[in-house]
């Protein structure tokens, strides 16, 4: 094979050896040079986002004898991605300075992680997937852990990590079981597979099935596999949960779309039941479980459950209209997602972490605008209009409708309306109730510029939600 | 200049970008400074400057067709094939010019009364004004949903921020059953998108459904527009809201929120569901009739001002739905179309009423922070002025002729009359009722030996509140002397309507 | 004759087992991460079998990564340990319940 | 036939292992069923002519991550005295557990098996097979791809390992070598010059 | 003309805003002078209208101001009927307002709400004008309620006094309850005749006779009895029939002109005019005049029964007005609506005239309004004194008053309204009317002595001050005391036998008792003559014996009486307990379901088990979830193992 394959590959190349420059370079540099290590970070990842912009073929090409594909989806997911995990570290920069705990490996990890999300959102074998899916997975042990003095980050790191290997472990077994069948570990010939050989379509592929959705549940967060996710949410570190609450949705996302899709599409009834059931369960228990909680960190983690439940109801519906629908919802909740964490860590302080709902008291007499922002991002996440979140919902809806599923429907909208409490009682706290402190953010102009930025952002996408829904419907449609 | 193809866009966007341009001057954190004082005339100016545009729509209405009028279509999101189309015909005209005109009053209202964070409060009531009128002039389903819904949101902070003691349960309260309310309706618009293929309104008004479609459907709308109305038995979160809002929050809430449910009903329900309508018609005039008997008793009882006039709306708001479902009762024969315009009509004089209402009582609370009637007594003393207006409002209340609050009664009675004699009788009693827990709350509070050292000290009204109050008086008395002007506005509309609601949608398919 | 369902069955109860031993053991965290290289195994001798059974490599070359995998995640599992326990001078499962609810 | 037998001894050594990883009281024996484990498990891939992953079973695992594993054991001193009281509470709820499981794929494997099994065991393989050569040569060619992310996981570890155990102690003397490099000599050496005196 | 009549309305209706409005720029008497003119003008105006129909013999003209509002094919309009009936109408309103608007100059001078009162009583005057010149039910509705709100703020014109303000709100709440029925017959015209208009609703009325119409159940009721009734229950509210006449005794906590002009004169006799006006209408239901007939018979008696043992002079004549609208009421009921429009104008000429006078005496008294405390105020208040007794004379029909042809004509009219047959509510209006005019004397002269003669039992410091009230006062007197003297005799002939009303009331042959009656009409003189050869004139004499045996004579016995009959004398001072009927059986009743509906209704079933009972249980059920997530790592494993376990079962055994 001759190096023009590889091409389509250059993110990733790329990203790999900056990482490595990153790596060196950061050996060479004293406590307060960090901020080199920082902006070398972004460069490299905006050098990456360039490459995948620059490299993006126009018709998919899969390569690697068949490992990797490079087709829209992939280019999208890369670089929703990348600006997250960007604006991510952003955020992170002055709560790591503050807390002396700004070393070169946090943005190591996070870019092991994305180099990780990339591999998975561009795998097209089982094999490269779990490999991919191991990368994400490790660095975000890892990650969670990484303050090491905290006891807290130390456990959530334990819990996160004993089940991530139970999940991969049935990932596998379930892997084994596709590949027992089906001979073969390419979605693309899983699928043809199937077209050619019917009678396959039996209990054990289906046993293979099961195992596989217990690991893109427990990857997505859906219950009963979600049982780890608000220990990390609370236990890390604000930027690490920033981190794990964000890009990697992106990776269950592609990793729940290559395989029950490209891979299993034809099988659709056989998962379909499955995904709704742990969906169902997801918004019940997310919505309901998250009104109890004092700690916003946790709350957060108990909505991204119930979000992640109506994104799998979308994906259940096995239509194009519902994984682009997904896809939407996910790219949308994202990027509320970062917003809400971001305020988080911009609130906490040097030695405090602002995690309790109280911290949020009178917020908008401290600084008005950041209130406002919040108040995007959660109106958001409850699914109001004009604020993008509405639209997401909306089209969950549409899909589940013309799929069929008109109780499904009205589930949902009812289970929004259960959720819209908590998300309110953050703007209660920010808005009807006396302030306890007078602390106000203690952020650089670029890190308020980019989180009023993300605030206008979920707002605009909102007014104008025309152009990122085409975008989904042309890259799934 | 002809504005007729834009004036709808400027009514809406004007309030909204001059709210932000309030949030933007701020009031510098103390409403003395002569940056707030810059910032009020500012908001003032943008309302009143609403007001006078939206008099185009009065103007150049043609009251002879009840075709869409201003109509303004734009492509707004590709994939889901909808349109930023707007436009009005004769029942909503009505109802956003109420709209332009309350909210003026409102500001001037809340003029100096309003200490914490003035400038947030005003945005709120601006941005909340093109809201509103976006509601009314929508004519597709998403981008009425958005206003319906947006609509929330300001209403939620006012109550919240500046309200009572109990503010925040009201104000959950009032979100959450509104939002419930919505999304089911919200449901029933794809589904009927999924149907049509657009959310285009008119295209849903011609959309063949089935009778089980069209029953489902009708129900989901019920839940939003019964919740806002409000109906019995979802009515218990407007007492709680208006108790606690503050007093530009109650008259906005009373004055035009309330009016969406009834205009939901006449512009969806019953021209997009005519058999669905026709199948719960004699629910709807069942609740309707509880609302007012059962709501009535309720009113007599109260010892909280704003509560009293709470349900006294919800009372007045059971003749709006009445009026609105007697159709299929009437049958054959005119009267139909006088049930729907005085519900029509009921609804812009209950806007005046209760806003004016609710005004008086802002205009006591202000000075003696209190609204229990206990508190009060033989306020005709010391505030004579205030007095006459209050008892003036009184008897709009109580649906005294020459007062607008008579015109909508009496044309629903008289149609109800035609539909059955009990439906008329359990109507009239508000006659009765409505005049009890009225004047009686009048008695309490404005007539008698001064009651206590507080009365003793109050002072009459200052030219702000005088200037609002006079020319709400005003416009009462004009509706109530002489509302050919505006059932004329509405007339041909509402005949059309009717004419539409006849044919059953059942035929257009042969189910 | 020893075939495919011979070892799959093998699997299965080492699959079984170690996903029992897992919830059945309440005291050492490291006991936890032999269950997973236990669980590991399993699937490697699924691969292995399908892998002969259908007489081609790839189920090896996959055996292959999961053992490199399985090392690396060993590592990173036990630094977690070894952070833990310097934090709160035990590795006892029962004690890890700071964050509930 | 001699091979069933090894494989049903194999087999049965291996469970007994497998169970001794569970119950066994002193983490120490547990690694050492574990060994156990991998080594029948290595016998059992070399029956089913998987030569080349039986030896690397043995070399990563029992060479490498099982030593790993018995220093954390040894670095962290667990009193074996705690072990495990209690665990016998809970062994029948999971036993039942692990019972259903293996319950449900022994029906699937035995009862649902694919309709192209015959009770053959696995097909001979070719003359001059290697197993070895076989992997080898699809590893660095179609594979090269999770060849290479294998290395980046592995590089993962490294770093990984060292970001969450390496601490430096306070008063540990170290060098600086970016200092020590970019050291100048004028930093060194001082001219003074002095005038001289002479005698009277 | 046209011009004439709306200067009518509208010269009232100015004063009155400026009045009210402008009241502390233009003064006192600023005030009482433009009120005092433009009412004035009015007046000289209608006397104008009423030449030129009557004397003239213009037409009467029906015209519409303005269209007020029109939908689904119902035109509602604003406009005027003017003819004979409302003429006169207009006179006897605007002139008995006149009166008391200078009366007032005296009555209230030294009260801090002049202008008010003043501004009040022009814009009283204008609803009045507004309701009888009415050409419409939209319109006359609008009158009707428009003079009950003026009522209501007039008895509550002192809104200090608890029971001034008390009185004021049954007054509206009665009336609105008699609206209630009125507006119901409104719409039950509409429905048959989807028109508002009189001249079209009156042309339609045949067919609404010939509808049918169900309402009780199975029942089936001439349309046209049901109308008529719902609209005489309106009547009953404003003319204070038994038993909605609970509030206008009370309504005497208002100033004293307020009860000559409303609660005597005009508002209270809307009723009566309306059933005239609708007399197209009730003609064609007998039933419907058979109940109108019955409701008057006993008002005008029990009503007058009770006059007796009042003490509050003012009282005695508001129940003396009850019972004098009973007559009227009873006159209507035998269709003599000639006669009751006869007695209605004489009656608001003298009971305003007795009003203003008992007005006068409690001016000389200091605000005392208690008869036992008064006496002998004969040679103190002389005009009062003979100008009362005009009034009384008048009231008690001795022959030759007004009150005498009017009450009368209507008596006569009962005995030969044979339409009604012999019958059991034949005998009750008959012998009503009859004693009625027995008690009418008593109470009336009783009162008279009691004030007038006896003993002086008022307290010495009152008794200093005691002296005639002023000209402002008097004047009015006089001139109401004349026509009370002398209208009857002048107009019986042509008012009731002269074909006033042709062009106004309509009169089913068969009914026509008036007609009958004319036949035997010779002039006053002759009427006085036939009189004497009736019961009535010397019922009235007896009356008014007993009245100077019981309280001149022997003072002592009305006490031993009222010992020996205790029984009936606490029936009639509790007023037959209509009072606690309404207030403590509907108004407490109301109240009390109101707080039923609203405590348990709204506050406990609704609120707290559906809405907060939903809250609290998804919070219930949210402590409950939580308590799953333990925190354990095996826990957390074991759902994923269960989750999976049970996946597969699924997948094969149920599957």
């Amino acid at each position: 094979m001759n190096f023009s394959d590889l091409v389509p590959a250059a993110p990733e190349i790329i990203l790999l050896v900056m990482l490595c420059v990153v790596l060196l370079v950061d050996l060479f540099l004293r406590d307060e040079q960090r901020m080199i290590t920082f902006w070398l970070t972004i460069g490299s990842l905006i050098l990456t986002a360039a490459a995948v912009l620059l490299t993006a073929p126009d018709v998919r090409t899969v390569i690697f004898s068949g490992a990797y594909v490079s087709d829209d989806l992939a280019q999208v997911l890369k670089l929703a991605a990348i600006g997250v995990v960007a604006v991510g570290f952003l955020y992170a920069r002055d709560y790591l300075k503050q807390n002396d705990m700004l070393q070169g490996e946090y943005f190591l990890l996070g870019m092991f992680g994305l180099l990780g999300i990339m591999i998975m959102v561009s795998a097209n074998s089982l094999l490269i997937m779990y490999l991919g899916l191991e990368t994400l997975a490790l660095s975000q042990y890892t990650l969670v852990a990484y303050e090491r003095k905290s006891a807290v980050a130390a456990e959530s790191a334990m819990k996160y990590f004993v089940l991530g290997a139970i999940a991969s472990g049935a990932l596998l077994y379930g892997i084994s079981w596709i590949y027992g069948v089906t001979g073969t570990l390419q979605f693309d010939e899983i699928a043809a597979a199937i077209q050619a050989r019917p009678d396959i379509n039996d209990m054990p592929l289906w046993f293979g099935i099961a195992f596989v959705i217990v690991g893109i549940a427990f990857k997505f967060g859906g219950v009963p596999f979600h049982m780890w996710l608000p220990d990390v949410y609370q236990g890390a570190r604000s930027p690490v949960t920033l981190y794990v609450a964000t890009a990697p949705k992106f990776a269950a996302l592609a990793l729940t779309l290559r395989i029950l899709v490209d891979g299993l599409g034809d099988l659709h009834e056989v998962w379909q039941g499955m995904v709704m059931v742990v969906a169902v369960l997801s918004v019940l228990v997310g919505n309901i479980v998250a009104i109890a909680q004092t700690n916003i960190k946790r709350m957060l983690g108990y909505s991204a459950i119930a979000h992640v439940g109506f994104i799998l109801l979308a994906i259940f519906t096995g239509t194009a209209q519902g994984y682009a629908s997904a896809l939407y919802y996910t790219l949308t909740y994202v990027v509320m997602a970062a917003g809400a964490f971001g305020v988080v860590i911009l609130l906490s302080r040097q030695g405090f972490e602002a995690e309790n709902l109280s911290d949020f008291k009178g917020l908008n007499a401290r600084s008005p605008w950041f209130a406002l922002m919040m108040l995007f991002f959660m109106f958001g996440m409850a699914g109001v209009p004009p604020w993008v979140g509405f639209f997401a919902k909306l089209n969950v809806i549409n899909a589940l409708l013309d799929a069929g599923y008109p109780g499904l429907a009205v589930f949902l909208v009812l289970a929004a309306v259960i959720g819209a409490f908590y998300y309110l009682r953050v703007i209660w706290h920010m808005y009807f109730d006396k302030p306890e402190d007078r602390s106000v953010f203690q952020a650089d102009t670029d890190t308020r510029v980019v989180l009023s930025l993300n605030g206008i952002a979920v707002l605009a996408l909102g007014l104008m939600p025309g152009w990122l829904l085409k975008l989904c419907f042309d890259v799934l449609g | 200049m002809d504005l007729s193809h834009n004036i709808l866009s400027i009514l809406i966007w004007l309030p909204i970008i001059g709210g932000l341009a309030v949030l933007a001057v701020g009031d510098g954190g103390d409403s003395n400074s002569p940056r707030a004082g810059g910032m009020r005339v500012l908001t003032l100016v943008v309302s009143v400057l609403t007001f006078v545009l939206s008099l185009f729509l009065y103007t150049n209405f043609d009251a002879t067709t009840a075709s869409m009028q201003f109509v303004e279509r734009v492509r707004w999101i590709e994939t889901l094939n909808v349109d930023y189309y707007l436009g009005v015909d004769g029942i909503s005209a009505p109802l956003i010019l109420l709209t332009t005109f309350i909210t003026p009053l409102v500001v001037i209202a809340g003029w100096d009364t309003i200490r914490s964070r003035p400038a947030q409060y005003f945005a709120a009531f601006l941005i909340l004004e093109g809201l509103m009128v976006g509601v009314f002039a929508a004519l597709d389903g998403l981008l009425f949903y958005v206003f319906w819904e947006a609509m929330l949101v300001p209403m939620f902070l006012i109550i919240g921020v500046w309200g009572g003691e109990r503010r925040v349960y009201a104000t959950l309260k009032f979100f959450l059953y509104t939002f419930l309310g919505s999304v089911l309706m919200l449901v029933a618009f794809i589904y009927l998108y999924g149907k049509a293929g657009t959310f285009d309104f008119l295209a849903f008004m011609q959309l063949p459904l089935t009778l089980a479609e069209q029953q489902y459907i009708f129900i989901a709308f019920l839940l939003a527009f019964a919740v806002k109305v409000p109906m019995w038995p979802v009515h218990t979160w407007l007492p709680d809201a208006h108790v606690e809002a503050p007093t530009g929050g109650s008259v906005v809430l009373a004055a035009i929120m309330l009016k969406m449910g009834g205009y939901g009903f006449i512009r969806l329900s019953l021209p997009m569901l005519p058999d669905g309508s026709a199948y719960f018609a004699g629910l709807m005039i069942a609740l309707s009739l509880i609302a007012i008997v059962y709501i009535g008793l309720v009113a007599l009882m109260q010892k909280d001002m704003k509560k009293l006039i709470a349900y006294s709306s919800i009372a007045h708001m059971g003749f709006v739905t009445l009026g609105f479902f007697l159709l299929w009762s009437i049958g054959e024969g005119s009267g139909a179309a006088l049930g729907m315009t005085g519900g029509m009509v009921q609804m812009i004089s209950h806007g005046l009423v209760s806003g004016a209402m609710f005004l008086c009582v802002g205009v006591l609370y202000d000075r003696m922070h209190s609204r229990q009637i206990a508190d009060y007594g033989g306020v005709a003393n010391t505030m004579p002025v205030f007095a006459a207006f209050m008892v003036l409002f009184a008897m709009a209340n109580a649906g005294l002729p020459g007062t607008s609050g008579f015109v909508g009664e009496f044309m629903v009675i008289i149609a109800s009359f035609k539909a059955n004699f009990w439906f008329a009788f359990l109507a009239a009693s508000t006659l009765i009722l409505g005049a009890a827990y009225t004047l009686w709350m009048v008695k309490r509070v404005i007539y008698g030996e001064v009651a206590n050292k507080h009365v003793e000290a109050l002072q009459d009204l200052n030219h702000r509140e005088y200037l609002v109050l006079g020319i709400l008086a005003l416009a009462v008395l004009v509706v109530g002397l002489w509302p050919a002007p505006l059932v004329d506005m509405m007339s041909v509309t509402v005949d059309e309507l009717i004419e539409h609601i006849g044919q059953s949608k059942l035929a257009l398919q042969g189910l | 004759m020893i075939g495919l369902p011979h070892y799959l069955t093998l699997s299965a109860i080492l699959f079984a087992l170690s996903v029992a031993g897992i919830f059945i053991n309440r005291r050492n965290l490291i006991l936890l991460l032999m269950c997973i290289e236990l669980m590991l195994l399993a699937v490697n001798f699924n691969f292995v079998a399908f892998s002969r059974h259908l007489g081609d490599e790839v189920g090896q070359v996959f055996v292959f990564f999961i053992l490199t995998v399985a090392a690396a995640e060993a590592a990173i599992g036990l630094a977690i340990l070894v952070v833990l326990f310097r934090n709160n001078r035990s590795i006892n499962v029962q004690e890890l319940d700071s964050m509930k609810g | 036939m001699f091979q069933t037998i090894l494989f049903y001894v194999f087999a049965a050594v291996l469970i007994g292992a497998a169970m001794g990883v569970i119950f066994a009281k002193n983490p120490v024996h547990a690694i050492m069923f574990l060994v156990l484990a991998f080594f029948q498990s290595a016998a059992l891939w070399l029956l089913a002519e998987a030569e080349f992953l039986a030896i690397v079973l043995v070399l990563v695992y029992v060479g490498a991550v099982m030593v790993l594993f018995l220093f954390v054991v040894m670095m962290l001193d667990i009193d074996v005295e705690q072990a495990r009281s209690g665990l016998v509470r809970y062994a029948p709820l999971g036993m039942i557990i692990a019972g259903l499981m293996v319950v449900e794929l022994v029906q699937l494997i035995w009862l649902k098996r694919q309709p192209d099994y015959d009770g053959a065991g696995f097909a001979a393989t070719p003359e001059g097979y290697s197993n070895t050569e076989a992997l080898g040569a699809v590893l660095y060619t179609e594979h090269v791809y999770a060849f290479e992310i294998a290395a980046v996981i592995l590089l993962l570890a490294i770093v990984a390992a060292i970001t969450l155990t390496m601490r430096e102690r306070p008063g540990l003397k170290k060098q600086n070598i970016s200092r020590q490099v970019g050291v100048d000599s004028r930093d060194r050496v001082r001219i003074v010059d002095m005038k001289s005196e002479k005698p009277e | 003309m046209h011009s004439i009549h709306l200067t009518i309305v509208l010269a009232p209706l100015f004063a009155a805003i400026v009045a009210g409005l402008f009241g502390r720029q233009i003064g006192r008497a600023g005030a009482h002078w433009l009120t005092i003119l433009a009412v004035g003008l009015s007046c000289v105006l209608s006397v104008v209208v009423l030449k030129h129909l009557y004397w003239d013999g213009g037409q009467a003209e029906n015209y519409n101001l303005y269209t007020w509002a029109v939908s689904d094919g119902l035109r509602m309009e604003v406009g005027f009927l003017i003819d004979r009936l409302s003429a006169l109408m207009m006179v006897v309103v605007t002139f008995v307002s006149l009166m008391v608007h200078i009366y007032t100059i005296g009555y209230m001078q030294d009260d801090p709400g002049y202008q008010r009162f003043f501004s009040y009583i022009s814009l009283f005057t204008f609803s009045m004008l507004m309701l009888v010149m009415s050409n419409n039910f939209l319109q006359l509705f609008f009158g009707w309620e428009a003079v009950g709100l003026m009522s209501y703020l007039l008895i509550g014109f002192w809104f200090k006094r608890e029971s001034a303000i008390f009185a004021n709100l049954k007054a509206f709440l009665v009336n609105r309850v008699g609206d209630f029925g009125f507006i119901l017959g409104i719409a039950g015209i509409v429905m048959y005749t989807n028109s508002l208009d009189y001249a079209t609703v009156f042309a339609g009325a045949g067919d609404i006779a010939s509808q049918e119409i169900t309402v009780f159940g199975g029942t089936a009721w001439n349309a046209m009895t049901l109308i008529c009734i719902l609209l005489f229950i309106g009547a009953m509210g404003k003319s204070a029939q038994a038993p909605l006449h609970v509030w206008l005794p009370d309504s005497m906590e208002g100033p004293t002109p307020i009860s000559a002009l409303i609660h005597a004169a005009t508002m209270v006799t809307a009723g009566i005019f309306m059933v005239a006006r609708m007399s197209p209408l009730f003609e064609l239901s007998e039933t419907a005049l058979a109940v109108v007939l019955v409701i008057g018979a006993l008002t005008a008696f029990f009503m007058g029964l009770l006059g007796i043992v009042q003490n509050d002079i003012k009282r005695v004549v508001a129940y003396s007005t009850l019972s004098q609208l009973g007559y009227m009421t009873v006159a209507l009921g035998v269709s003599a609506y000639g006669a009751a429009i006869f007695h209605l104008m004489t009656h608001a000429f003298f009971k305003a005239l007795l009003f203003l006078a008992a007005g006068s005496v409690i001016i000389a008294m200091h605000h005392e309004q208690d008869i036992r405390k008064m006496g002998g105020l004969r040679k103190y208040m002389p005009i009062t004194y003979w100008t009362a007794l005009i009034g009384s004379l008048a009231l008690i029909g001795f022959p030759g008053t007004s009150g005498f042809f009017s009450k009368d004509a209507l008596i006569e009219a009962v005995r030969d309204s044979h339409w009604q047959g012999q019958g059991a509510i034949y005998w009750i209006a008959y012998l009503s009317v009859l004693l009625g005019v027995f008690v009418t004397a008593l109470y009336s002269f009783r009162m008279f002595f009691l004030v007038f003669h006896g003993k002086e039992r008022m307290d010495k410091e009152t008794k200093s001050h005691l002296h005639e009230s002023p000209w402002v006062v008097s004047v009015p007197l006089i001139l109401l005391a004349i026509p009370s003297a002398v209208i009857g005799w002048v107009t019986m002939g042509p008012v009731l036998f002269g074909g006033f009303f042709d062009d106004s009331i309509v009169v089913s042959p068969p009914h026509d008792v008036l007609a009958h009656l004319g036949e035997s009409f010779h002039g006053s003189a002759a009427f006085i003559l036939h009189a004497l050869q009736g019961p009535a004139v010397y019922l009235a004499l007896a009356g008014l014996g007993v009245a100077w045996y019981f309280y001149l004579h022997r003072p002592d016995l009305p006490d031993s009486v009222r010992g020996k009959l205790s029984g009936v004398y606490n029936l009639l001072d509790r007023k037959y307990y209509f009072d606690d009927l309404w207030i403590k059986g509907f108004a407490a009743g109301g109240r009390s379901a109101g707080n039923f509906l609203w405590q348990k209704g709204d506050t406990l079933v609704i609120d707290g088990l559906l809405v907060n009972g939903t809250a609290n249980f998804v919070g219930r059920l949210a402590g409950v979830l939580r308590q799953l997530q333990s925190g354990y790592l095996y826990h957390y494993a074991f759902a994923m193992i269960i989750g999976l376990t049970l996946t597969l079962g699924w997948l094969l055994w149920l599957r």
